[in-house]
């Protein structure tokens, strides 16, 4: 089973999960149940995208050689480009098609916001995987939607009370106005002011914006100590370029939506070295059933790496999985299972939903850059002494 | 075309049976294709499609659609809404092929409003996302921020379009040809980064619709009918329909008018037009005008049916791909502009392989077209005020 | 506002003129000896500055690793690479359509600009992702009073600045220039003289979409980035400047392309609101300018004749 | 009523510093026939265009039917009553004779939205009443061409093309008709028929004015009353055919002197 890095969508995805069933399923015919998957599959942050759509393959993938389950699991795998209006297609066509009972969705929280509707609409169940922004889940009271990540509160509170506790002062915020770096923007603020820090300036910038310079000749002006930055992997890529350029010197802080391993690939020389970032749950490897999944991906020979959010879409998918395992496909019935999901066994920990489908993940775990890899700080030179952030 | 070539009719069947026949067939065909699954099937009938056609065209077929269409336009006309209406009935409880079904038609009114631009007019609108925008955004904000009835929105949506288009009438009317496609094609690139970054209509996020309410029933709620849920989109594929056949009716009667001479005239020759006392400005923004206003509307229904939208809905990609159903179809053709909005629209999203690849499809094809058939898939035929009128000599 | 900052924005300002010059000189051009606009001129330019990247990908398998050596290989495929296929595009899809009315070629070409870019996107290795492009050029800067100018900006704007002069100079002074300005004044006449007309059309488009080409390379390497898309809003911006130049002028697709970038800088700096309003403001300004004068600033000659 | 109908008074019109009409004075009589002849580039048809408000003119004014028409737009001088005819044939080959002709009636007809939106039986009587006259008028210069009304343009030869081109320009019965090289591009016999054609037209519409623009001496012999002779956009001389032809200076003009 080999996966093409080119991209090829649903096909692939699909095609994975049918090849492996009829390798390994006997002649037993069982019922075929559709579910779905949407991620960035293309775009700037598409490695994010495959890395979890790679994770939720391999959990249908797992169940479907499993010979004592129920049903066939065909993944139909949606790429929304990360984009809100090509999310709402996707979801929409997901969501209208009779045949899927559930899915699990959303790395970018601009779209998961703009889809929860949809999902509501048709009552189909889904479970967010990645996309972090509060209000996914807290912003209504639709039964439909689910998340096993965190959210991006915990993840700002740390952030702000490690920066401030390695002794920086003054701080420029850069964030993406979508509602994903605004909810970036307002956590972090509020965190921050609470520690003491002091906030100098703010910057909304476009999604697809190029050119940074007018806002950092204004930040260089400011000089702050640390440049915040409250977007994704492509923007945070540029504005650490360009940074450069400016000759602006201040440590540069990220968000978990630049904890992937494009952020080294975009960036030229050193540049990428002592950024910092924040993500929730622990890495893989320390999870739970970090070593399992570790082993299964690997086996299964993807062309992508599982990334950040790997591990959740692989628990989303399974614990979905086990709900149409326990209630049959009917969504309606799937949507009652996961309303009562209690210390549910999963990879990444025992999940539970509260009353808005919000699954409470404490743990947040500090990354810098070193050595053009992503290292837990406490694991790192800049922990131990060897290495300084910038300023320090 | 001349009168004696087609009377005999295609197998020697009258033209109004083989018209009405045609219908049928159509109507057939539609149901199955929004149906049909597997890429196979969609294949298949694409080439069914293709082939009749053609045969159409070499055994007098078309011609004698036209005969019928030229001689029964009323009983024509209506058994075509009919057959709409059909497929409608007939997909009642399907949700995915209705939406398509009903952007399809919204893009036929976008296709209509750009031909009368474009194709009458020779004004090119590289602005069309643009002013579709306008009319979905003005339905979000109405929505969501007043008690306006919905079916008044939908005017809102053209009203504003049209409002908008004024700002750029200055420009575009006074200059001519390139430069009046900078114009536009500047607006709609302005358009798309304004809305980016202005965050009172949602910046890049983008902004909910809410759903269409008429005459205090929710469109969102399936109407119940002899006890069977139908698909809520039924409503808006209902009402999709009756914009496009209105739309179609008013592009094709200012077409056959004076105004629609004018327009002509203006487009094949502006100074000699203006020699012979054709208003060269009240024809260009009545051109303009009248098609933003179809853009607008029908983006104001898109809107509320999708229920969500945002900047990056409404890029210059998305505008050239409805100059390309122009182009496609045949300047000034309105039929041709019909089938170029069923293979530009529909084609992609049946056969998923191409999704990926429609921009590049089909602005490959409009390059084959514009060096090999730049009178477009269905030509337009010389204008005629009356086509059943042939004055007694 | 100190001097330090207002020299880091004229600075900014003028590499983005420079850039938005040579786009302008290019569509400048093929107005001048066709009448036509080729609007996949900034998509051209982002072929360019891929087969530019490509060619550094291939030259680091060679194993060369001096940046000098390195850049050179890379100006010298991707120059000759597009220049090639803006002669191509001449041959195959502009000529063809020349007796067709002159909105078809406009059409055209945005196509053949959308057909580029899905290309890329589509069949280049991982096309839909930004590519980090190079930094060849030494970076070293000078502090000058908080503005800091690096020598790998200072070498770019140079340069871009020699392209533009050297090519106003292969216009004005050169026997090619000759024929390409006989070419543009009067096509027939040109014939009669024994001037090769196709030769000196492709040459022309040649010419242009290398310099295109050229800027892709200097926007690559200046924002260490680049994208398929880049070229549609260069292309854009650089088509604007033509206009707001008069088309056919090349100095005034020179001043073009610096107004605009004024503009932007402007518009980034002086207004009120956000910074990322610069470009709503300067298509805003060029959409009032062509209200204006209808024409360009630098008149073009009246084509209608009665 | 003044028996002068068009009056010219120093009309001039520069092109970036080329002075194509040069302080040009001239007056055109009800129901004359004047031909206007010069060299290429004597700014005959730049005298069209200032009349019929294509350009404006850089001084001067012209008169007519004692009203001021000077820098009016091309759509209020046409309403005054000067139609014409180009030197390259400007139909619009893709639309019917008949629709060709129209373009000509436009200010005669309803231009209303609503009318032509909504009133299609309204619309049906003017289109009948429309092809009524263009009918007449085309039969009056050839049977056949009055047969195939509804054929495009684009697929007649150059003859029938300038019958109609007059045909358009006569449907809103002018005062002035501006005739623009008729004969361009046709033989000589086609030439011949054109100006039987033009003639029979002026018997039948009374007191219309024509200027003629034509290089064909013998059509200029056999038509004008009246000719005007212009040389770098100055009258170098006028009278009648037999007058000018005599003129020493207009055949320098013509023949050149370097």
């Amino acid at each position: 089973m080999t996966f093409s890095t080119h991209r090829r969508k649903l096909f692939s995805a699909a095609l994975a999960a049918t090849l492996s069933l009829s390798l390994a399923a006997p002649a037993l015919a069982k019922d075929t149940v559709k579910v779905g998957f949407i991620g960035p599959l293309s775009g700037g942050v598409s490695n994010m995208g495959l890395g979890g759509r790679n994770s939720a393959a391999l959990a249908v993938a797992l169940r479907n050689q499993d010979p004592n389950a129920k049903y066939e699991y065909e993944l139909e795998a949606l790429d929304d480009e990360c984009k809100p209006n090509v999310g709402v297609q996707v979801a929409t066509k997901l969501a209208t098609n009779r045949k899927v009972v559930g899915a699990v969705t959303h790395y970018c929280s601009a779209v998961a916001m703009g889809t929860v509707d949809i999902y509501h609409k048709f009552n189909l169940p889904m479970i967010v995987w990645a996309a972090v922004l509060p209000d996914i889940t807290y912003g209504n009271d639709y039964t439909e939607i689910h998340r096993v990540n965190g959210t991006m509160i915990n993840q700002n509170e740390t952030a702000a009370d490690f920066m401030t506790g390695q002794g920086y002062k003054t701080w420029a915020i850069i964030h993406d106005t979508t509602d994903y770096g605004k909810g970036h923007n307002k956590y972090f603020s509020q965190f921050l002011t609470e520690k003491g820090g002091e906030i100098l300036g703010t910057f909304g910038v476009t999604s697809d914006q190029q050119d940074f310079t007018a806002e950092l000749t204004k930040i260089k002006e400011l000089n702050p100590d640390v440049v915040y930055f409250g977007g994704l992997t492509p923007i945070a890529v540029r504005i650490r370029q360009q940074m450069d350029k400016l000759g602006i010197e201040a440590q540069f802080q990220g968000v978990s939506g630049i904890k992937s391993d494009a952020y080294f690939a975009g960036l030229s020389g050193d540049l990428a070295e002592g950024t910092v970032t924040f993500l929730e749950g622990a890495p893989a490897a320390k999870l739970p059933g970090g070593e399992f999944f570790l082993a299964e991906y690997e086996k299964a020979n993807f062309g992508e790496d599982y990334e950040a959010y790997g591990p959740f879409s692989f628990a989303a998918m399974s614990l979905l999985l086990d709900a149409i395992e326990e209630v049959g496909p009917d969504r309606k019935a799937v949507n009652a299972y996961l309303a009562d999901v209690k210390e549910h066994d999963s990879i990444t920990g025992p999940i539970t939903f509260d009353e808005h489908g919000q699954n409470t993940v404490a743990l947040i775990t500090k990354y810098v850059a070193q050595d053009g890899k992503w290292v837990v700080w406490e694991d790192s030179e800049y922990a131990d002494g060897t290495r300084k952030l910038t300023g320090k | 075309m001349k009168d004696n070539t087609t009377k005999t009719g295609w197998l020697g069947l009258p033209p109004l049976v083989v018209g009405l026949g045609a219908v049928v067939a159509v109507v057939i065909f539609g149901w199955q294709f929004l149906l049909a699954e597997s890429e196979l099937e969609v294949l298949g009938l694409v080439a069914l499609a293709a082939v009749a056609g053609w045969a159409g065209g070499k055994t007098g077929l078309t011609g004698s659609l036209n005969e019928a269409m030229r001689g029964h336009g009323r009983t024509m006309n209506g058994a075509i809404m009919i057959g709409l209406l059909a497929v409608i009935g007939l997909l009642s409880e399907e949700h995915f092929p209705l939406l398509m079904l009903t952007t399809m038609l919204l893009y036929l009114t976008v296709g209509l409003g750009l031909n009368v631009q474009f194709g009458l007019t020779g004004m090119v609108n590289f602005a069309g996302a643009a002013f579709f925008g306008i009319g979905a955004y003005t339905s979000a904000v109405l929505t969501t921020h007043s008690a306006v009835p919905p079916l008044l929105i939908l005017i809102g949506g053209g009203l504003m379009a049209a409002a908008i288009g004024f700002l750029l009438i200055v420009p575009v009317v006074r200059t001519a040809g390139h430069y009046s496609a900078v114009v536009t094609i500047a607006f709609g690139v302005l358009f798309k980064t304004f809305l980016e970054v202005n965050d009172v209509l949602g910046g890049p996020q983008g902004l909910m619709v809410d759903s269409m309410k008429l005459f205090g029933w929710d469109f969102n709620d399936g109407p119940q009918l002899f006890g069977i849920e139908m698909s809520f989109y039924v409503n808006y594929a209902l009402l999709g329909g009756g914009l496009a056949v209105l739309a179609f009716m008013l592009t094709q009667r200012l077409e056959r008018s004076w105004l629609g001479l004018a327009l002509d005239s203006v487009r094949l020759d502006e100074t000699a037009s203006a020699c012979f006392g054709v208003n060269v400005v009240r024809a260009k923004v009545l051109a303009f005008t009248f098609g933003n206003i179809l853009v607008g509307v029908a983006g104001s229904l898109y809107g509320m049916m999708i229920s969500f939208i945002a900047p990056n809905s409404f890029t210059f990609a998305d505008s050239l791909l409805m100059v390309s159903i122009v182009l496609l179809g045949g300047l000034g053709s309105l039929w041709g502009t019909a089938v170029a909005a069923v293979i530009v629209v529909l084609l992609p999203e049946k056969l998923q392989i191409l999704q990926e690849y429609r921009f590049l499809l089909f602005s490959g094809l409009v390059i084959v077209m514009l060096l090999y058939r730049p009178q477009g898939l269905l030509p337009r035929g010389v204008r005629q005020f009356f086509p059943s009128w042939r004055p007694q000599r | 506002m100190d001097i330090g900052l207002l020299g880091q924005y004229l600075a900014n300002g003028m590499m983005l003129g420079t850039m938005y010059a040579l786009v302008a000189v290019g569509f400048t051009l093929f107005f001048g000896v066709l009448d036509v606009i080729k609007f996949s001129h900034g998509d051209v330019l982002m072929l360019g500055s891929f087969t530019g990247f490509t060619a550094y990908l291939g030259v680091l398998a060679v194993g060369i690793v001096n940046p000098w050596l390195t850049l050179v290989a890379i100006l010298v495929v991707s120059i000759t690479t597009t220049a090639a296929l803006g002669a191509v595009i001449a041959r195959y899809l502009v000529l063809p359509l020349k007796s067709a009315p002159p909105l078809n070629i406009l059409l055209i070409t945005l196509m053949l600009g959308t057909a580029l870019r899905e290309a890329v996107r589509l069949f280049y290795p991982d096309g839909s992702n930004p590519k980090a492009f190079p930094a060849l050029l030494p970076t070293a800067s000078v502090d000058l009073g908080g503005f800091a100018l690096r020598a790998d900006s200072a070498i770019l704007m140079a340069a871009g600045i020699a392209v533009i002069i050297g090519l106003n100079l292969l216009i004005n002074r050169t026997r090619l220039g000759l024929a390409i300005r006989a070419v543009a004044q009067d096509e027939e006449t040109a014939k009669i003289m024994g001037i090769n007309y196709t030769m000196i059309v492709l040459l022309t488009f040649g010419i242009g979409s290398g310099a295109a080409a050229f800027a892709g390379i200097m926007n690559g390497l200046y924002y260490n980035e680049i994208n398929f898309g880049m070229g549609l809003l260069l292309g854009l911006i650089g088509f604007s400047a033509a206009i707001i130049g008069g088309l056919g002028n090349i100095y005034g697709a020179i001043l073009g392309g610096f107004l605009f970038a004024g503009l932007q800088t402007v518009g980034a700096v002086a207004l009120p609101f956000a910074s990322a309003y610069k470009d709503v403001f300067a298509f805003g300004v060029v959409i009032a300018l062509m209200a204006w004068k209808p024409t360009g600033l630098i008149a073009e000659r009246s084509s209608d004749r009665v | 009523m003044s028996d002068i109908l068009l009056e010219f008074e120093g009309l001039a019109k520069s092109f970036g510093g080329v002075r194509a009409l040069d302080g040009l004075d001239m007056s055109v009589k009800r129901g004359e026939i004047i031909g206007l002849i010069g060299p290429n580039g004597s700014g005959k048809t730049t005298s069209f265009n200032v009349m019929t408000g294509v350009y404006s003119p850089t001084q001067g004014r012209v008169r007519f039917d004692g009203q001021d028409i000077t820098g009016l737009s091309p759509r209020k001088v046409y309403e005054a009553g000067i139609a014409r005819t180009f030197q390259r044939s400007r139909l619009c080959l893709p639309l019917s004779i008949f629709d060709n002709i129209m373009i000509g009636n436009h200010a005669r007809v309803n231009n209303g939205l609503w009318f032509n939106l909504m009133n299609r039986r309204g619309l049906r009587q003017q289109v009948e009443d429309g092809y009524a006259k263009a009918r007449d008028l085309v039969a009056g210069f050839s049977s056949n061409l009055a047969d195939r009304m509804f054929d495009p343009v684009g697929a007649l030869p150059m003859i029938e093309r300038r019958r109609i081109e007059i045909c358009r320009a006569l449907v809103s019965s002018p005062k002035l008709l501006l005739l623009d090289e008729p004969s361009a591009g046709m033989t000589h016999d086609e030439t011949a028929q054109l100006m039987d054609d033009i003639l029979a037209v002026r018997d039948r519409m009374g007191d219309l004015s024509i200027i003629i623009i034509e290089h064909e001496m013998g059509v200029i012999e056999r038509l004008t009353d009246h000719c005007v002779v212009l040389s770098y956009g100055k009258k170098i001389s006028e009278g009648s055919y037999a007058q000018i032809a005599a003129d020493s200076e207009v055949q320098t003009a013509y023949l050149g002197v370097d």
